[in-house]
């Protein structure tokens, strides 16, 4: 048996049982200790699959930033509330090993009896050293082949960010909103105003000369500014 | 000068850049600076038309310049091509021209308003469109803009949109308009379907394969179109309405964008009309008619605007009846002479109603004379110059109209125009002397009326000049500099040979009749010989019949207005109600019942969901596994 | 066995991901269920990565990467979800939600 | 790979650690001496000339005290938590390469017990790992003052660990490279600035990324001023409140070693590491990372310590559009360079 064999049951077998700790442990923080335990000898297989960089990005990303904010969001938590384990649902702790198990026997018949392969790919150990190395290759292939996925990622993080900003403090960021609506809207005409139709009586009070008869004794009613017939600011105006 | 051939994109893209900058920033960031940014740009589209002109003047050939092709589908394109020759130089430079004093007007008229910077949006958009709808050379080209400027005067006008007669009046406008449009785009489709091309050379060149019928119908269609937008008998009624818009906005819609669209457009498609006898008789038909009737209306207004409005809608008639007659030259002299009184004319009155604040009804105005000396005398120069008094713009153009129908065969319609004529000069004079001369009518005690500021008065001294001076370019009449600059753009057409006998004859006889109009209102107005009251009674039903409007407005709105509500109000109760929402909340509520027996599937338990998916994979997977597919394999 | 094959990182992969799916049917504690969609989302990533390795190509490892990113955009609205779930019912655990019925 | 390599690359590590070990005791005397002296005191001078032998009296004394568990602590945590900060704290330094390789026993040494392509990258997720001994110790200990440092310390960590990140990129782009073996070599280079020949040492050509790496670097060791989890004043030494004995001792030295592996990396990112004349390159870089030893000591006797928003928007709003400005300029620089531009 090749070393390398035996480092990758090692490292396999830490991740397998890291992984079911995280399911069988009462407290959720020994849950998310066996997650990052699992995590990085995951992250020791990659190093043994030529993908250095994915190997350190998963420590960087995963262990050191998602599980880290997991633990945060635990410890803010109030830690009387979380629910046990066992919570008295034994039935459905069964269904779900049953199907754990059924899927594990499908899968490994589909392994098993696996025959189907894609043809081989360029970058060969070789011609991935011939550029400088795993990092580089990654490079070289995200911003040319995978350029806009990579962008199309970008905005998703954005996207990412602000709801979480609105899932944090949904006051700031409506504010926000309204300012920039009322900033960047563009209106055409919106037709609120007096009925011709209407009394002359009725009209409001003549203001400075401003009512008056035009020709044909129709009653014109001259409204230069918002303020003399509208209470409220018309969809998106500043008033000056 | 020949260099402005690439560069004549700079003449619509100046406004159009100074369009987008207001509307997009103007709300949060210019509002008051607008007119820095829409003045500068209407100017250099103005100084920009100049060279064009000069070149096309020079060479005698149009200028092209190719921007790109809109629409490219097969054997369809359709290119956005800038088109300049004697035609459209001239209606260039009266468009920009005009624009740009009514822009620079506009900043001291509107200032203060809280929509400057709209104002300011919509002005050079409008300035826009009618630019390329001049500088098309293709129809779909000039139709797309014709709707654009539709669309920018339905803006304008209803720019007070707060004002329900304001927003009453944009929406009258456009959809008298769309009236027009639609029978103008059929024709646009009919030439397509029959020539295959929407090229201005192309057609133009085919047209005399097509039958005669086939022709007046196009030809006919078309003038649909400029009846709508240029606002001739039965389409005219949204013109006076358009008065509700700012002022700057009339004298622009008036003088220099929209209604001469349909003149220009029946121009400058006059090879078609040419191949029709027909339509050209019932073009001069309608033309005479409007003429004849907006003349009339006119003596009975009260309110200034309206006035000058219906003398528009009577000057386009004029325009059309040169056109129906054949005499295009006339036609096109006639509105280039036409944008400055009448430009003039409104904006003066603006500058009356702003010395006024915001009077319109001339009942109440009077003696003007004394406070406003520089509106005054502007005034009566745009008033003389349309009344078609000796030696001003208007005599000689209006005079070339009645000439040319009299010598086409139409006497009956040259005899119509010189009656008009006589209201014309009647209606003209009696607003100056209502609003500048006699008693002071107005209330003196808050009111202190004064000239405006320099803003709006350059505009009306130029004006005042233009309206003075611009018709000896056409002098002496059909031999003048004008003529010959634009007798290359209608070569070909049948010309008919005025002899001077005819020429003198006719210009001492209108210029008579323009003496007895402003003796008329002299008399009835100043002298006091005549009460205008008293004539009033006397002609009774004629009176009433003018004073409203011919029941135009009426019987649109018995005729058409009403049926159509009453049809649309059916819909809205029997079939809208009745069959379709019925129908719409039928489903609905099928779908409700159905939910009922289904929502006992919902637990709102994330778990049951999780397993659901978890249980599906797992029969997906086996079902793959069995069925042998070759997803593993 | 002697040589290490594609196999061996599949079946880690299956592992890894069905005791993630365990987890998420059993558990009800709504973080508890978050961390084994990430250890499933890790089980994928597994397998890309033996794809990659066998076929020597590189688009495995780029879309492990993309998941890695998709995971991390997850985390931040979940947790954030979370955070607002035991704010407004002071509760995390998930039998306790049943909004999704109303 | 060959097995002598393997074993030799063991030595080496081991070798490394112990060193690290040893150079950590003095440095606790080092920076007692040197803040008592800042302070106008003598400082420790009792045991041993100069006080030298303070350190191991030290460590005896912390070792032969009580380990004492709290009750109400999650036991095996936090019997855990100070072991992960001590085992992480000095594996940065596996990859800062010591020179270039040395004969030793007619064997040829590489001065370093690893070089892979991602050195850099390692470096940082190892920092980023070191986080996990202060939160599990943190909330190990069953103490609210513990819980509130760790959970500062969880904030503060990740924040300027991207400031960390972010600060390198521009390194990364001049050299093409994240191995810092390579970026040592990029840096042997001269860099020809108008009439003058400087060596092409990246505080040079980045000067603002080395001021930012400086900063976070501090703030990464939560040392002086941004000591804000183990705050004494207000939190009561924060996460390692109820730890006593040799597992406080870990937390201890596991601080004094980050700084030590951080005073190296940065040595060797931007001062040109083993670069220098006359004498051999070991020596400078020690000399270099006993510069920044020497601030990190002097920052803690001078300034006082931040507001905890004034630690987080200087992360956030200062230090991050500075960081990204960086890479920017940097990017452009390099467009430029080569002709793209």
């Amino acid at each position: 048996m090749a070393i390398e064999v035996l480092i990758f049951y090692l490292l396999a077998g830490v991740a397998i049982a890291a992984a079911a700790g995280v399911v069988l442990a009462r407290n959720p923080v020994h849950s998310a200790v066996s997650l990052v335990l699992s995590f990085v000898n995951v992250a020791a297989i990659y190093v043994m699959l030529r993908a250095e960089f994915l190997a350190v990005a998963q420590i960087i990303v995963y262990t050191g930033a998602i599980i880290v904010l997991v633990l945060f969001v635990l410890m803010l938590v109030q830690q009387q509330d979380l629910p046990e384990f066992h919570g008295g649902r034994p039935l459905r702790r069964a269904v779900g090993f049953l199907l754990g198990l059924a899927l594990l026997a499908e899968v490994a018949a589909a392994i098993l009896t696996r025959s189907l392969r894609g043809a081989p790919g360029s970058w060969t150990p070789e011609a991935v050293a011939a550029v400088g190395g795993n990092i580089q290759a990654i490079g070289r292939e995200l911003y040319s082949v995978y350029m806009l996925p990579i962008q199309a990622t970008a905005l998703l993080l954005l996207a990412a960010t602000i709801g979480a900003l609105f899932l944090a403090r949904p006051e700031l960021i409506e504010e926000r909103l309204a300012i920039a609506r009322r900033l960047f809207t563009i209106s055409l005409a919106h037709p609120r105003g007096v009925d011709p139709l209407q009394p002359v009586a009725e009209l409001p009070a003549p203001q400075d000369g401003q009512l008056k008869l035009a020709g044909g004794d129709r009653a014109l009613v001259m409204a230069r500014s918002a303020e003399e017939f509208t209470e409220q600011p018309a969809w998106g105006e500043i008033r000056r | 000068m020949e260099w402005i051939a690439d560069w004549l994109f700079i003449i619509p893209l100046a406004p159009l850049v100074a369009a987008a900058v207001n509307f997009l920033l103007g709300r949060w960031w210019i509002r008051d600076r607008a007119h820095w940014i829409a003045v500068p740009a209407v100017g250099i589209s103005f100084l920009a038309s100049i060279p064009a002109f000069l070149a096309v003047a020079r060479q005698h050939g149009p200028l092209t310049q190719h921007l790109y092709t809109w629409i490219p589908a097969g054997d369809f394109q359709v290119p956005v091509t800038l088109y300049v020759d004697q035609l459209t130089a001239v209606m260039l430079l009266v468009v920009t021209g005009v624009s740009f004093l009514v822009h620079l007007y506009s900043v001291g008229y509107i200032d203060g308003d809280s929509g400057y910077h709209r104002f300011f949006a919509y002005l050079p958009l409008f300035v826009f469109s009618m630019v390329m709808l001049v500088l098309a050379s293709n129809f779909l080209v000039l139709f797309v803009f014709w709707e654009a400027v539709g669309l920018c005067s339905y803006l304008l006008i209803g720019f007070w949109f707060r004002r329900r007669s304001a927003a009453d009046a944009a929406k009258k406008a456009f959809i008298v308009n769309r009236i027009g449009d639609f029978g103008f785009g059929i024709g646009v489709m009919l030439l397509f379907v029959t020539l295959g091309t929407l090229n201005y050379a192309e057609v133009f060149e085919r047209v005399e394969t097509l039958s005669a019928g086939t022709v007046t119908a196009i030809a006919l269609l078309l003038f649909t179109g400029a009846v709508g937008k240029s606002a001739q008998v039965p389409l005219f009624v949204w013109l006076p309405d358009a008065m509700e818009g700012p002022t700057p906005v009339s004298a622009l819609i008036h003088a220099a964008t929209m209604v001469t669209a349909g003149i220009f457009m029946v121009a400058r498609t006059h090879p078609i009309f040419v191949a029709s006898p027909t339509a050209m008789l019932v073009v001069a038909i309608v033309g005479a008619i409007t003429a004849f009737i907006a003349a009339t209306i006119a003596v009975t207004q009260y309110d200034i605007k309206r006035v000058v409005a219906y003398s528009t809608v009577s000057q386009l008639g004029y325009m059309a009846i040169a056109l129906g007659a054949g005499a295009w030259i006339a036609a096109i002299f006639h509105l280039f002479t036409h944008a400055f009184f009448k430009a003039l004319l409104f904006l003066g009155s603006g500058s009356v109603m702003h010395g006024l604040h915001d009077e319109l009804d001339m009942r109440r105005m009077g003696g003007l004379k004394r406070y406003m000396p520089l509106t005054y005398w502007t005034f009566l120069i745009g008033a003389a110059a349309n009344a078609g008094i000796l030696p001003l713009a208007g005599f000689w153009s209006k005079d070339e109209i009645i000439v040319g129908a009299w010598v086409a065969g139409y006497p009956v319609i040259a005899l119509i125009a010189l009656a008009a004529a006589f209201f014309t000069s009647l209606y003209m004079f009696r607003a100056v002397f209502m609003t500048f001369h006699g008693e002071e009518r107005f209330d003196r005690a808050h009111l202190h009326p004064h000239d405006p500021p320099w803003t709006m008065s350059v505009p009306l001294v130029v004006l005042a000049a233009g309206a003075a001076l611009a018709g000896f370019v056409g002098v002496p009449p059909e031999q003048g500099w004008f003529h010959h600059l634009l007798e290359p753009v209608f070569e070909g057409t049948a010309h008919h040979e005025v002899s001077p006998v005819t020429t003198l004859a006719f210009g001492a006889i209108s210029t008579v009749i323009a003496l007895a109009g402003l003796y008329a209102a002299a008399a009835a107005y100043v002298l006091g010989a005549i009460s205008p009251a008293a004539v009033a009674e006397r002609l009774g039903p004629l009176y009433r019949l003018a004073y409203n409007k011919w029941y135009f407005d009426d019987i649109y709105q018995r005729l058409i207005v009403e049926p159509a509500r009453g049809f649309a109000t059916f819909l809205w109760r029997q079939i809208d109600v009745g069959i379709i929402d019925a129908a719409v909340n039928g489903a609905a509520s099928l779908v409700v019942w159905t939910s009922q027996l289904w929502r006992r599937a919902q637990t709102g338990l994330v778990a049951n969901y999780v397993l659901a998916i978890a249980l599906g994979t797992v029969i997906i997977v086996g079902a793959y596994l069995v069925a042998g597919s070759n997803l593993f394999r | 066995m002697s040589e290490l094959t594609t196999a061996h990182f599949l079946f880690l992969s299956a592992a890894l991901f069905i005791i993630g799916m365990v987890g998420v049917l059993t558990r009800r504690n709504v973080l508890i269920i978050f961390m084994c969609v990430e250890l499933m989302l890790n089980a994928v990533n597994v397998s890309f990565i033996g794809f990659a390795w066998e076929q020597n190509a590189l688009t495995g490892q780029i879309f492990a990467l993309f998941v890695i990113a998709v995971a991390a955009a997850e985390a931040v609205i979940g947790l954030g979800i979370v955070m607002a779930l035991s704010r407004r019912l002071d509760t995390v655990d998930i039998d306790e939600v049943r909004q999704l019925r109303e | 790979m060959d097995w002598e390599a393997l074993i030799i690359s063991y030595l080496f590590g081991f070798v490394l650690l112990n060193v690290l070990l040893l150079l950590m005791a003095y440095m606790t005397w080092f920076e007692r001496r040197l803040v008592a002296f800042f302070q106008d005191r003598i400082g420790p001078n009792r045991t041993g000339p100069f006080g030298l032998l303070q350190p191991i009296a030290d460590a005896v004394k912390l070792i032969s005290k009580e380990d004492i568990v709290p009750a109400n602590a999650d036991r095996l945590i936090f019997l855990v938590a100070p072991l992960l900060s001590f085992v992480l704290a000095p594996l940065g330094a596996l990859v800062v390469p010591f020179g270039e390789s040395i004969t030793l026993f007619g064997r040829q040494i590489n001065l370093y017990v690893i070089d892979i392509n991602v050195a850099a990258l390692y470096f940082l997720a190892v920092g980023s790992m070191g986080v996990y001994g202060i939160i599990l110790g943190g909330y190990a200990s069953g103490n609210r003052y513990s819980l509130l440092g760790a959970l500062r310390s969880t904030a503060q960590v990740i924040s300027y660990e991207l400031v960390l990140g972010l600060s390198l990129v521009g390194i990364f782009i001049l050299t093409g490279s994240l191995s810092l073996v390579e970026i040592l070599r990029a840096q042997q280079r001269t860099l020809v600035l108008g009439g003058l020949e400087l060596p092409n040492w990246f505080i040079l050509s980045q000067p603002l990324a080395f001021v930012l790496f400086l900063i976070a670097a501090v703030a990464e060791t939560n040392r002086a001023p941004f000591d804000l989890p183990e705050a004494e004043t207000e939190l009561i030494a924060g996460y390692f409140t109820e730890y006593s004995g040799f597992r406080f001792s870990f937390y201890f030295l596991a601080e004094y070693i980050n700084m030590i592996v951080v005073s190296l990396i940065a040595a060797t990112l931007f001062l040109g590491g083993i670069d220098g004349p006359f004498a051999d390159g070991i020596w400078w870089l020690a000399a270099k990372a006993f510069i920044f030893l020497f601030f990190y000591v002097w920052l803690r006797a001078t300034l006082p310590r931040f507001r905890y928003d004034q630690l987080m928007g200087l992360a956030w709003k200062v230090l991050l559009p500075l960081a990204l400005i960086n890479i920017g300029m940097t990017g452009l620089v390099r467009l430029w360079g080569i002709g793209a531009l």
